[in-house]
């Protein structure tokens, strides 16, 4: 996916205005995973509008945010970094591309064992 | 109106006193040209404005009108622009409504400290109204004689 | 009937003369319906040129002036005078914009010329149509009401005062003071607030043209500019005031001695019966009726037992005061907000975590802790503190905090490490902010002082949350510049908690029809050029009801506002502007659409009785005030019927001169 | 029907009004005209309730309230709109009038009946889902949904918002009654197939003033259009922009307090939609500003005299909708 597209993709997946924060750092502040994330959540936020993605793409620490939503729960200006790093692994899911489930693959993996969230996660891997 | 084979449109402007007349005065002051088919009415505010004015101009062989008042929130009388832009909005939409060409109406914010936004409006408006000919669907054709 | 009309085209030397033949526009102009005189003059502004007009108004008896010249920005005023003194109304006067909107804008000779003939003529067409207008005249009531006794109600009241005019003041509470009472030092000179503000508050006591309502509210008000009439409820005190000699005896003695003391924001008790603190103005007792024995329960009577003066009266009820005022002062100020919203600051689990105003009153020597730093919960000594800032200020519309900036927490705070390291050497002290907001005079200088002189560590970066354990209060928070988090086991933490206006302020907003913003500060008039006049007429505005401001800052206000104050009771009668609304009574429905626009409140509606085919039938009508109405025309659009009308402006001139220039 | 007659006996024997508003008979048994009674022999006489009741009777009672004694009004879901409107701007004296709110099945129109293949009717009764009809030929029957007029074949509401008195039940508003869809129709044309319609429509008009006298928004001490000071008194029709003017004048100054009752195309001699006009400014208002029904409630603020600092701005109108260029 081309640069711009991947900074839009990113905005509206999340829903985002990254340009609202004011670079207070009570999101890093409050985080739990601090310590695991090379770019923690005001960079994180930064880097999303100075449209360094395909970096944060990159970054480990993405795998390690928990989603605890402390951030967006006490984030002054309503920015929701938490969502800003969903949307950034859903742009990593997706650019995978080839290792999407096909839908006509899903009978024959069917075992009556598997979770149903694992269905449901395939099926989201899954891009129109 | 018909110059040398060429088409001049008549406008009317109606300026609020505080901001967008002092914003016409300041384009003058800058020596900032528009065309002199702009003639410009001073009214109090722009919710002095009332819609059968507008129309009158019309009737009377108007081809444009544009109403500039204080940028909302800076009226002089902290809300008159408010209610301007409701009845402006609501009249221009009604007279789109009946088929009239939708450009010939509009309202800009001017302050007055905007003479170069003041003659870059009515450069644009005039151009506009030009590309619209004369206005024959408003006019009233008995004050023609 | 007919005008006789002159026309007077100005050349402005080069300035009009260059792009238009003004011999033509003056000759064109000559040829107009109505117009008797016309001519042309260098210098219409000169003297020789107004003495040509004069002369001509004379000579040819003129009804009417079109001068075609500069924009009436310019000279409307000086031609106006120049008309009146030739006998004219002033108001009969028109001018045609030739210079700004015509000879400045046009390069082409003939193109200005047409131009300024029709510009001509729509004046003409338009000053046909005038009336001689006269504005109304309402006479002042020379008296003040100033409404908050804080520091910006003090100033204002003072300035108002030592000008021979006289003040009442109407504070909610027992005493004036407000809110600088409660702080103990100020920025940035680091002076006690008590002994800059306590000697105003004697001043405004013994000022003789100075009368203060404490413990009163302002219950209504009518009226409008110069001419206002206000009901003061004053609140029972249950305390004779003309007898009580503020001994404070009684206060000692009270039995009910469990009352949260407000003065020190809970932090302590007082007694039922109580002078909040001891420099207060007026000094006299106040009995609490939600805590005091003879008032809930009919039994015990201390107070009146020991009161040599006999002024306990447990039978007092709310009196009113009403008066007549020619200018409003609202100075109702503001207070810290609640930090309850705040979770992750632990406001509401730990007694430590202070907000800044709490905070002043324990280091203040008047305070709960006598001014000795101790933690609240156990009275220690507190070795590491934490400052955060912007607490409830710049935030989003989420509903816990503010969109602005409170503006003074960044130097209350530096104010407050500052005197932290000083008194206590041994402390740590850590402030944590977004932005170090210090652009007063010698602001910057006072918080650099705090970092470099007093070693008050500064870090950039919000606190994320605090939790109280082990008697400690745990800090995570990080360092934005270093990129590291961090840890510190506080002692106290101290809430730069945002302000906001006074509750009470939305009621008199609507009481006064005075505009506020979102936030509920009331709007100026203009935020550059009127900054201290409310929208309405009449009514001013001191302080931090107006915007979150200093104490330097307040008080310039203050002074301001009474200066505006002091220029309208100065004059004996208010001339209002002749350019008003006027309703057609036989047209009006009485339908109240008006009313709803007007901005002024100047709108109201009387029944009166009409001849009818029917006879005589009551109708409700509008009425306009002529001393309120600023003249904006938003009532006459509104009114379906056309009876609303703006003299000077009237449908029918501006009609006239929409077909002047479309002809 | 009978139970309506009924009510008005009832009142005025009571004591309880002095006046009874109502609807009687005209020239022909469909054209029914409000009329005041003021005996019990009158309204025995004269009085009628039908599908024919389309008057609105809310406009009589600004002159009728100011007359002394009590009066009592008959009024519709549609009336009632208007009254709270009227009482809203001060016009009517409300406790000089009983308001008795009648329920309404709509209203039918003679003409809607004759394209039905139904001629020389002499008298109609409602049965149920049909209108039976009397003719000069015997009984017919037509559905009374292909009666009714067009106007109530969108009905905003059944609800009756004001009343002393009810009789039969009272009705909700229909959010869904699709009274915006010709309106909808005629923003998606262009430009130049609207002015045709316009031009069409409204060259027609004969400066009547049918229109305005019927409204009851349009219910000013002098109109505008009589009044010679103002210099906007213009009635000679001529083949020009002046019926537009008129129109758009008219349309303009009951903005924000029409109620859509539809008085004014149903009296139109020359069929002209006048009822468009007026609902889109309401569509626009409530597109724009919130939805806002005119007479609804006593309270709530006209949208031409209230504003938010964030309205739209005019320009909205060259870019909104489908509407082609």
């Amino acid at each position: 996916m081309k640069q711009e597209n991947l900074i839009d993709a990113v905005r509206d997946s999340s829903g985002v205005n990254p340009r609202k924060c004011m670079k207070c750092g009570k999101c890093t502040a409050t985080c739990p995973a601090f310590e695991a994330m090379e770019y923690h959540p005001h960079q994180f936020v930064d880097m999303v509008e100075r449209g360094k993605i395909e970096q944060l793409m990159q970054s480990k620490g993405i795998w390690n945010c928990l989603s605890c939503f402390a951030c967006v729960e006490r984030c002054p200006r309503n920015v929701k970094p938490a969502q800003l790093i969903e949307a950034v692994r859903l742009a990593v899911i997706r650019q995978q591309g080839m290792n999407h489930l096909k839908p006509e693959q899903i009978p024959e993996l069917l075992n009556p064992d598997l979770p149903q969230q694992a269905i449901t996660s395939a099926f989201r891997k899954y891009r129109k | 109106m018909q110059v040398n084979g060429e088409f001049k449109p008549k406008i009317v402007a109606f300026c609020c006193n505080w901001c967008s007349y002092a914003g016409a005065d300041l384009a003058g002051n800058n020596r900032l040209n528009y065309p002199a088919e702009v003639k410009i009415i001073r009214i109090p505010c722009s919710c002095r404005l009332n819609p059968m004015f507008i129309l009158r101009a019309f009737q009377r062989g108007a081809d444009g009108v544009i109403l500039c008042g204080c940028h909302p929130g800076d009226c002089h009388y902290t809300t008159g622009n408010y209610y301007a832009r409701r009845r402006m909005t609501l009249l221009f939409s009604m007279l789109d409504y009946l088929g009239i060409e939708r450009e010939r109406t509009r309202v800009e914010w001017v302050s007055a400290a905007e003479g170069a936004k003041f003659a870059a409006t009515m450069n644009d408006f005039v151009q506009t109204v030009t590309k619209l000919g004369e206005n024959r669907r408003l006019e009233d054709l008995r004050c023609k004689k | 009937m007919m005008h006789r009309i002159g026309v007077f085209v100005c050349w402005c030397g080069s300035n009009i003369a260059a792009t238009v033949d003004v011999k033509r526009v003056a000759e064109e102009l000559g040829k107009q319906p109505g117009v008797v005189f016309a001519t042309d003059y260098q210098y219409m502004c000169s003297q020789s040129g107004q003495e040509l007009i004069q002369s001509a108004i004379k000579e040819h008896a003129l009804t009417g002036v079109v001068i075609c010249s500069c924009s009436p920005q310019m000279h409307e005023t000086t031609f106006r005078r120049t008309v009146s003194k030739a006998g004219l109304n002033p108001y009969m006067l028109e001018i045609a914009n030739i210079r700004e909107q015509c000879s400045w804008i046009h390069k082409d000779k003939e193109t200005g010329t047409e131009k300024a003939i029709v510009l001509g003529r729509a004046a003409i067409a338009k000053v046909q149509l005038n009336a001689p207008l006269k504005a109304g005249e309402t006479p002042v009531t020379k008296r003040a009401l100033v409404i908050g006794g804080g520091i910006a109600g003090i100033q204002t009241a003072l300035d108002i005062a030592e000008a021979g005019y006289p003040v009442d003041i109407v504070e909610s509470q027992p005493t004036i003071g407000g809110k600088m009472a409660q702080l103990d030092k100020t920025f940035p000179t680091l002076d006690c607030a008590a002994c800059i503000l306590t000697p105003r508050m004697v001043d405004a006591n013994q000022q003789e043209n100075i009368t203060i309502y404490a413990y009163s509210e302002v219950e209504a008000v009518t009226g409008f500019v110069g001419n206002f009439h206000a009901k003061i409820r004053r609140k029972a005190r249950y305390v004779d005031e003309t007898k009580c000699t503020g001994c404070g005896l009684c206060t000692e003695k009270c039995p009910q001695k469990n009352v949260p003391n407000e003065f020190n924001l809970g932090m302590d008790h007082r007694r039922a019966v109580y002078i909040p603190f001891a420099q207060a103005v007026p000094k006299i007792a106040t009995i609490d009726a939600n805590y005091c024995k003879m008032l809930q329960e009919g039994k015990c009577g201390v107070c009146s037992k020991i009161c040599a003066a006999g002024a306990i009266d447990y039978k007092q009820q709310d009196t009113f005061v009403e008066q007549d005022y020619g200018a409003i002062v609202v100075a109702t100020g503001f207070r810290p907000i609640s930090m309850e919203k705040f979770d992750e600051y632990a406001y509401s689990q730990s007694p430590d975590v202070v907000t800044s105003l709490e905070f002043e009153r324990l280091m203040n020597a008047a305070g709960p802790t006598s001014g000795t730093l101790l933690r609240p919960s156990d009275g220690t000594h507190p070795k590491t503190l934490v400052f955060v800032q912007c607490v409830g200020s710049r935030c989003s519309d989420d509903g816990r905090g503010k969109p602005y900036c409170s503006k003074i927490c960044c130097m209350y705070t530096a104010k407050h490490a500052m005197l932290c390291r000083e008194k206590y050497p041994d402390t740590d002290v850590y402030v944590f902010y977004i932005d170090v907001r210090a652009p007063g005079k010698n602001f910057d200088e006072f918080y650099r002082r705090a970092a470099e002189e007093y070693g008050v560590h500064y870090i950039k970066g919000q606190v994320g949350k605090i939790v109280p354990e082990d008697g400690k209060l745990k800090v995570q928070a990080s360092d934005l510049l270093a990129n590291e988090q961090l840890h510190i086991d506080a002692d106290m933490v101290i809430l730069a908690a945002a302000i906001e206006p006074n509750p009470t302020a939305r009621s008199l907003a609507t009481m006064l029809t005075t505009p506020m913003d979102t936030n509920d500060f009331f709007t100026e008039a203009h935020p550059k050029l009127r900054p201290v006049e409310s929208a309405t007429a009449g009514i001013f505005l001191s302080g931090t009801c107006q915007g979150p401001k200093d104490i330097p800052e307040t008080v310039s206000q203050a002074s301001a506002c009474a200066a505006k104050v002091m220029g309208l009771l100065h004059k004996d009668r208010l001339v209002g502007n002749p350019c008003i609304a006027q309703p057609d009574e036989l047209m009006c429905n009485g339908c109240s659409s008006c009313e709803k626009v007007c901005p002024y409140g100047a709108i109201t509606y009387a029944d009166k009785e009409f001849r009818t085919f029917e006879g005589m039938k009551v109708r409700r009508v509008a009425q306009v005030n002529p001393a309120v109405c600023q003249g904006c025309g938003a009532c006459t659009v509104a009114c379906p019927s056309g009876a609303m009308d703006l003299k000077g402006f009237s449908n029918r001139q501006i009609m006239a001169e929409v077909d002047a220039i479309c002809k | 029907m009978q139970e309506v007659k009924q009510k008005a006996i009832e009142l005025l024997q009571s004591g309880k009004v002095q006046r009874v508003l109502g609807w009687k008979t005209g020239e022909f048994f469909y054209d029914l005209t409000p009329a005041v009674f003021e005996t019990v022999e009158e309204i025995k006489k004269d009085f009628v309730f039908s599908p024919f009741c389309g008057a609105n009777l809310s406009k009589y009672l600004i002159a009728e309230s100011r007359k002394e004694g009590k009066i009592a009004a008959f009024l519709k879901p549609c009336d009632s709109y208007s009254f709270v409107q009227l009482l809203k701007e001060h016009r009517i004296v409300r406790e000089n009038v009983h308001v008795v709110g009648v329920q309404c099945n709509g209203m039918c129109d003679i003409e809607a009946i004759k394209a039905q293949g139904v001629k020389g009717v002499t008298a109609v009764r409602q049965e149920g889902e049909t209108l039976v009809c009397e003719t000069l030929y015997g009984e017919k029957s037509v559905p009374y949904a292909a009666a009714l007029s067009e106007r109530c074949k969108t009905c905003k509401s059944k609800k009756i918002v004001l009343f002393d008195e009810l009789l039969g039940e009272n009705g909700e508003d229909d959010p869904d009654c699709g009274r915006f869809d010709l309106v909808s129709k005629l923003e998606a044309m262009t430009a130049e197939e609207r002015f045709a319609f316009w031009q069409q429509e409204l060259s027609r008009c004969i400066r009547c003033n049918a229109c305005r006298n019927v409204c009851p928004a349009c219910s000013c001490e002098k109109c505008v259009f009589d009044n010679d000071t103002l210099g906007t008194a213009n009635k000679a029709a001529a083949n020009s922009f002046e019926e537009q003017n008129f129109h758009i004048i008219r349309a303009f100054h009951v903005a924000g307090r029409c109620t859509d009752c539809g008085e004014c195309s149903r009296v139109c001699p020359q069929h002209i939609p006048l009822h468009l006009l007026n609902r889109k400014f309401i569509k626009d208002t409530n597109e724009l500003y919130g939805e806002y029904q005119a007479g609804a409630d006593l309270e709530t603020r006209p949208p031409l005299v209230d504003f938010t600092q964030d309205d739209c701005e005019p320009s909205v109108v060259y870019t909104r909708g489908g509407n082609g260029k």
